[in-house]
């Protein structure tokens, strides 16, 4: 029996494998390079990258909480200047597609962050981030009422030609109605889910560990609401999703894409386990042949019928 | 994992076998991963205690603080450990003559692995030690090489000088001319202690480097989770502790943010 | 020095320590008799109760998470007469406050359950239950809306004269919002929170693992959550807030305490631990000495100053 | 804990000491909390194998299946387990005199204690026990009672009958008569199985009790997560596995809803 294909194109985002780094968890993909090489990934999401450089919040930036982890780093980034001039030439040459996660604080600086990466070849698509828990201004404020997602998304596409993906908060009561909004904006995929609003106290210091007070939880706590959001947006949406959240062993994955997911994406695991994504790929692989798919789309939102 | 072995209250010498780690520098730490469950879910990071390139065998010197470690103690011998490492900047060997090596509590644990290294670069070595009490300290004889003086300190005075071991410190600097003390102060222990060595060493116009501590995710600087502030040419900076660090020049590093 | 002051006040709900049983986790409290005392609880809150007696979900009801559990048991309960005629008399010798959950499938039904319990004295309160997410009809529908949770709960309101809490859903993008509207219409108190919307899939069957597709997802996993809940909304409302959702150790009600609610609730936890009411009552008492309180009143919402 | 040691492919035999149970049936189980993080979260079900109330010593058979085995096999004598029980309904002791005790894989393991006690109280107690391979069955000598009468099936052949634990059943009652085969058969095993199981029995008229499985939370009675449609006299009613079973009588149980 042949290998089955488990290459995946989204927009024109083309992978030769489904499983992506989510964003601000593989840093400008530098950093895991000695660990497990790029070419692992069907794509690189870098970084949530802002107009100008940030700082981000001040430490503590993580807390550790049960089967999760909650993150406050508030977009500490170089700006997007610097992503142009210093990571996109040196990630360009890897032949892994790159995508860049966009924040910013009001319409305008969005449409000047895709304008940027309008004219920069090695971006193969952008990620409009509307759902940073962690940054006061911006992002999640978009991304939590339908009508302002939805403009914000049509003015975006307006300037940028290649692939758009749209990155949703799950910390809403209508998901189903923002995705749906997003994808008549034009989005050609939706990214869920980001990190669900979650804090921890110091009980000994009588107050929040992080200094925002609230920060966003991530990992294997949150695969069960990740996979339902998946789930219920894939039945109303027609545009391509990527599933992410918790996502921690090849079974997890699979789950994505069984629920609906065309492409997965994985965040915090990879810091437990760097080695992540040839296990998925080699799990997929491998769940394929059992079933006897063919090619991945075959899979997507089996688990419907 | 080899074995493990009480060495203090609550401290335990941990030994693994067959680990490729490759040149170590004194300082950098490896991350491990304590169990295939998630919770706990991260990894956590550990200074080497020592490391045996030949034999491909690593010692972390640990103390029980919460959920991972108490886990890492009960672990049966023969268990696999999967360490990721080494990582992270160490302490700066060259150019040293004298070094003064200044440890608080489980602070001393990369201190040990500094100290043999620097003694075998020929380099004058001594090291300040302090605990709460001797039961907090490992053996008297527990040493990083023969030819490295120990002087301890405790609170409660069971063994060597009484009180902390920054107060140790001061006196030692006070009481020896500079040209015996040390041209480098390397520190590492609470981050309170670690602000009190870094004003001593500065009094004394004599360089330090301190070992910080944060909350580590992926431990190779991808996430931007585990920054300090430090003060940089460009005013103050959030750097990565895993990355940048954890070794810093003391007197740039913010203390009281 | 004396021990400090742990009795709790809500409404004129009064407990002798703060730690409630959350509803659906301990049955009618005849369950865990020969382990555990009842009466090391606070009050004891009874399994949802409609006006019909329920069989309740197909299985299975129930799936493991990672730190978490996701149960869809569908408010299985003998129905409100059969609660009244066998179970009432028997809790109400315990001398242990008891609160029965209420759950209907249209206000006319919140309002006639509502009424039976107004005639009940063993029945010191009752929790309006808006919040299930594993029922077609009712519940969840009215606790996603500002204005309709106003509504019923000002319905309520008029027909119970003893303390009415109310249960929140904390799968809503406007949680203090919706709390505000329940306060404003009468409640005496508000609970928070209820479970998470949640999924697992059965990579070999293809299918979900619970026949209803999503379930609520409860336990450790979702503490971060459901404090975060609890501190954004204290920080608008006054009535009382009871906090629940993974509490698991005495450290984690003491988080709920300091966050601002004035008592707290288990649910899962008791599973893994039965003797966990002792555990947390021990735990905030040598908290308190160790703090210096000497009621708890004063520890409730500390980590906001 | 006590010792743990392998008893078939993937099997072990786990001995506790010190468990205060007092009486226990057999066919109840005892509820087992595996590690004091939280993944796993919940406690795990486990028959009783055997249990003896003078030494308390608890005696658990099972196999490795997920997360929670997969951690138990790995426990070092010595560990404290924390064990609740014994919980639910077991079998029907009583009025029997020639009992047939038919096991399915693991299904063996609540199986020996009840072999053990019906033989004790002087009935004639016969077991049929299949795996898929030899390699699944414990030793061909490891036996509830001297004198319970052992029947192995392997799917292979590997040993004993050559077939399924259910084909071999449906010949051991065809061949011989009502009288010596018995007047209540016992079962424990997958769904399938006992749903075959039952059928079988039906067909013989013989009374059938059966141990079931399913997940569970609370394991007392509390949180109906663990229900099982059982036609009852007010029709199908879900009842809980863990208090009103786990041990059913076979024919009110729906085994294709
Ligand atoms: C570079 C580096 C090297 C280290 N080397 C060693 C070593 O050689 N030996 C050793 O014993 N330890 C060392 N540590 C510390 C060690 O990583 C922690 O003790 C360990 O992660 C605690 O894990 P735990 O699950 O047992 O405790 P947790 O349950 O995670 O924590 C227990 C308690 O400690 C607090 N805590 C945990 N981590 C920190 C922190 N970083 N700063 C402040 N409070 C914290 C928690 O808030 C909690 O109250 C090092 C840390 C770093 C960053
Ligand atoms: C009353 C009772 C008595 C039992 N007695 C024994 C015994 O004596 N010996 C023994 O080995 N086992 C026994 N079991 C089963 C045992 O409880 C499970 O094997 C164990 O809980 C699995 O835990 P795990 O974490 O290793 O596997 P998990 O990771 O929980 O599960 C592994 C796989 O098995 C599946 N699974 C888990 N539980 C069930 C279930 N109940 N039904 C169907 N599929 C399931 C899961 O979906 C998963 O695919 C008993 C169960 C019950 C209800
Ligand atoms: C440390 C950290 C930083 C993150 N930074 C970003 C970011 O910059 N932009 C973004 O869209 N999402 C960010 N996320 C969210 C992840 O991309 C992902 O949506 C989320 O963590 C859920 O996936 P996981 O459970 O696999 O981590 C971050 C998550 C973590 C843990
Ligand atoms: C098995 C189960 C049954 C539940 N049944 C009810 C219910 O009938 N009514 C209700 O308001 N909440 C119900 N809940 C929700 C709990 O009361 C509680 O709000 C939730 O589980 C979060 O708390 P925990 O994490 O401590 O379990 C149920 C939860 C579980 C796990
Ligand atoms: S731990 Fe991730 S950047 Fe340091
Ligand atoms: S496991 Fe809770 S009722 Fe059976």
């Amino acid at each position: 029996m042949p290998d089955p294909v488990i290459s995946v194109k989204i927009g024109d985002l083309q992978m030769k494998n489904p499983v992506m780094t989510a964003s601000g968890c593989y840093g400008y993909g530098e950093e895991y390079q000695d660990i497990v090489p790029l070419e692992a990934w069907g794509a690189v999401v870098v970084k949530g990258t802002t107009c100008a450089p940030r700082e981000g919040n001040p430490p503590p930036r993580l807390v550790e909480t049960p089967s999760g982890l909650i993150n406050s780093v508030g977009l500490h980034n170089p700006g997007i200047e610097t992503v142009i001039e210093r990571e996109l030439p040196r990630l360009g040459e890897k032949g892994v597609p790159v995508v860049v996660n966009l924040a910013g604080e009001s319409e305008e600086e969005y449409i000047y962050l895709a304008r940027r990466l309008e004219e920069r070849a090695e971006v193969e698509a952008v990620e409009l981030n509307i759902s940073c828990p962690n940054v006061k201004k911006g992002g999640i404020a978009f991304g939590s009422d339908a009508v302002s997602a939805g403009k914000l998304v049509a003015k975006v596409r307006e300037n940028f030609s290649r692939t758009l993906l749209v990155k949703l908060t799950p910390n809403v009561g209508n998901l189903p109605e923002i995705a749906g909004a997003v994808e008549k904006a034009g989005a050609d995929a939706l990214s869920l889910i980001n990190t669900l609003r979650a804090m921890v106290i110091d009980i000994h210091a009588q107050k929040p560990v992080l200094p925002a007070g609230t920060g966003g939880l991530s990992g294997p706590a949150i695969k069960p609401v990740a996979l339902r959001a998946v789930w219920e947006v894939t039945a109303s949406v027609n545009v391509p999703v990527v599933g992410m959240g918790g996502i921690f062993t090849p079974e997890d994955a699979i789950e994505f894409i069984l629920a609906g997911a065309n492409a997965v994406a994985v965040g915090s695991a990879i810091f437990v386990n760097p080695r992540i994504p040839a296990e998925i790929v080699e799990g997929i692989n491998s769940y394929m042949k059992q079933k006897g798919y063919e090619n991945i789309g075959e899979m997507v939102g089996a688990a419907r019928q | 994992m080899k074995s493990i072995d009480p060495t203090a209250r609550d401290c335990y010498l941990l030994e693994i076998e067959g680990v490729e780690l490759g040149p170590v520098i004194p300082g950098q730490f490896v991350h491990l991963r304590v169990l295939p469950a998630t919770d706990p879910f991260l990894r956590r990071p550990f200074s080497v205690h020592s490391y045996d390139t030949g034999n491909r065998l690593l010692s972390l010197l640990f103390q029980e603080r919460g959920k991972a470690t108490g886990i890492l103690k009960e672990l049966k011998p023969g268990t696999a450990i999967d360490v990721m490492g080494p990582l992270g900047n160490g302490f700066t060997l060259n150019g040293v003559a004298r070094a003064l090596l200044v440890g608080g509590g489980i602070g001393i644990a990369p201190l040990y692995y500094l100290g043999r290294r620097l003694r075998e670069a020929g380099v004058e070595t001594r090291m300040l030690a302090g605990g709460a009490t001797s039961l907090d300290l490992p053996a008297e004889n527990y040493k990083p090489h023969p030819e490295v003086q120990i002087l301890w300190s405790t609170e409660d005075g069971s063994r060597g000088y009484r009180g902390t071991v920054v107060a140790m410190l001061k006196e030692h600097l006070l009481k020896n001319p500079r040209e015996e003390t040390a041209d480098m102060i390397y520190s590492c222990g609470p981050t309170a202690m670690l602000s009190e060595v870094v004003k001593t060493a500065s009094n004394h116009r004599i360089p330090v480097e301190v070992s910080l501590e944060a909350v580590f995710a992926c431990g190779v600087g991808a996430c931007l989770g585990c920054v300090h502030p430090v003060n940089a040419r460009e005013g103050t900076r959030y750097l990565r502790v895993c990355k940048e660090g954890p070794v810093f020049n003391g007197k740039e590093v913010i203390f009281d943010a």
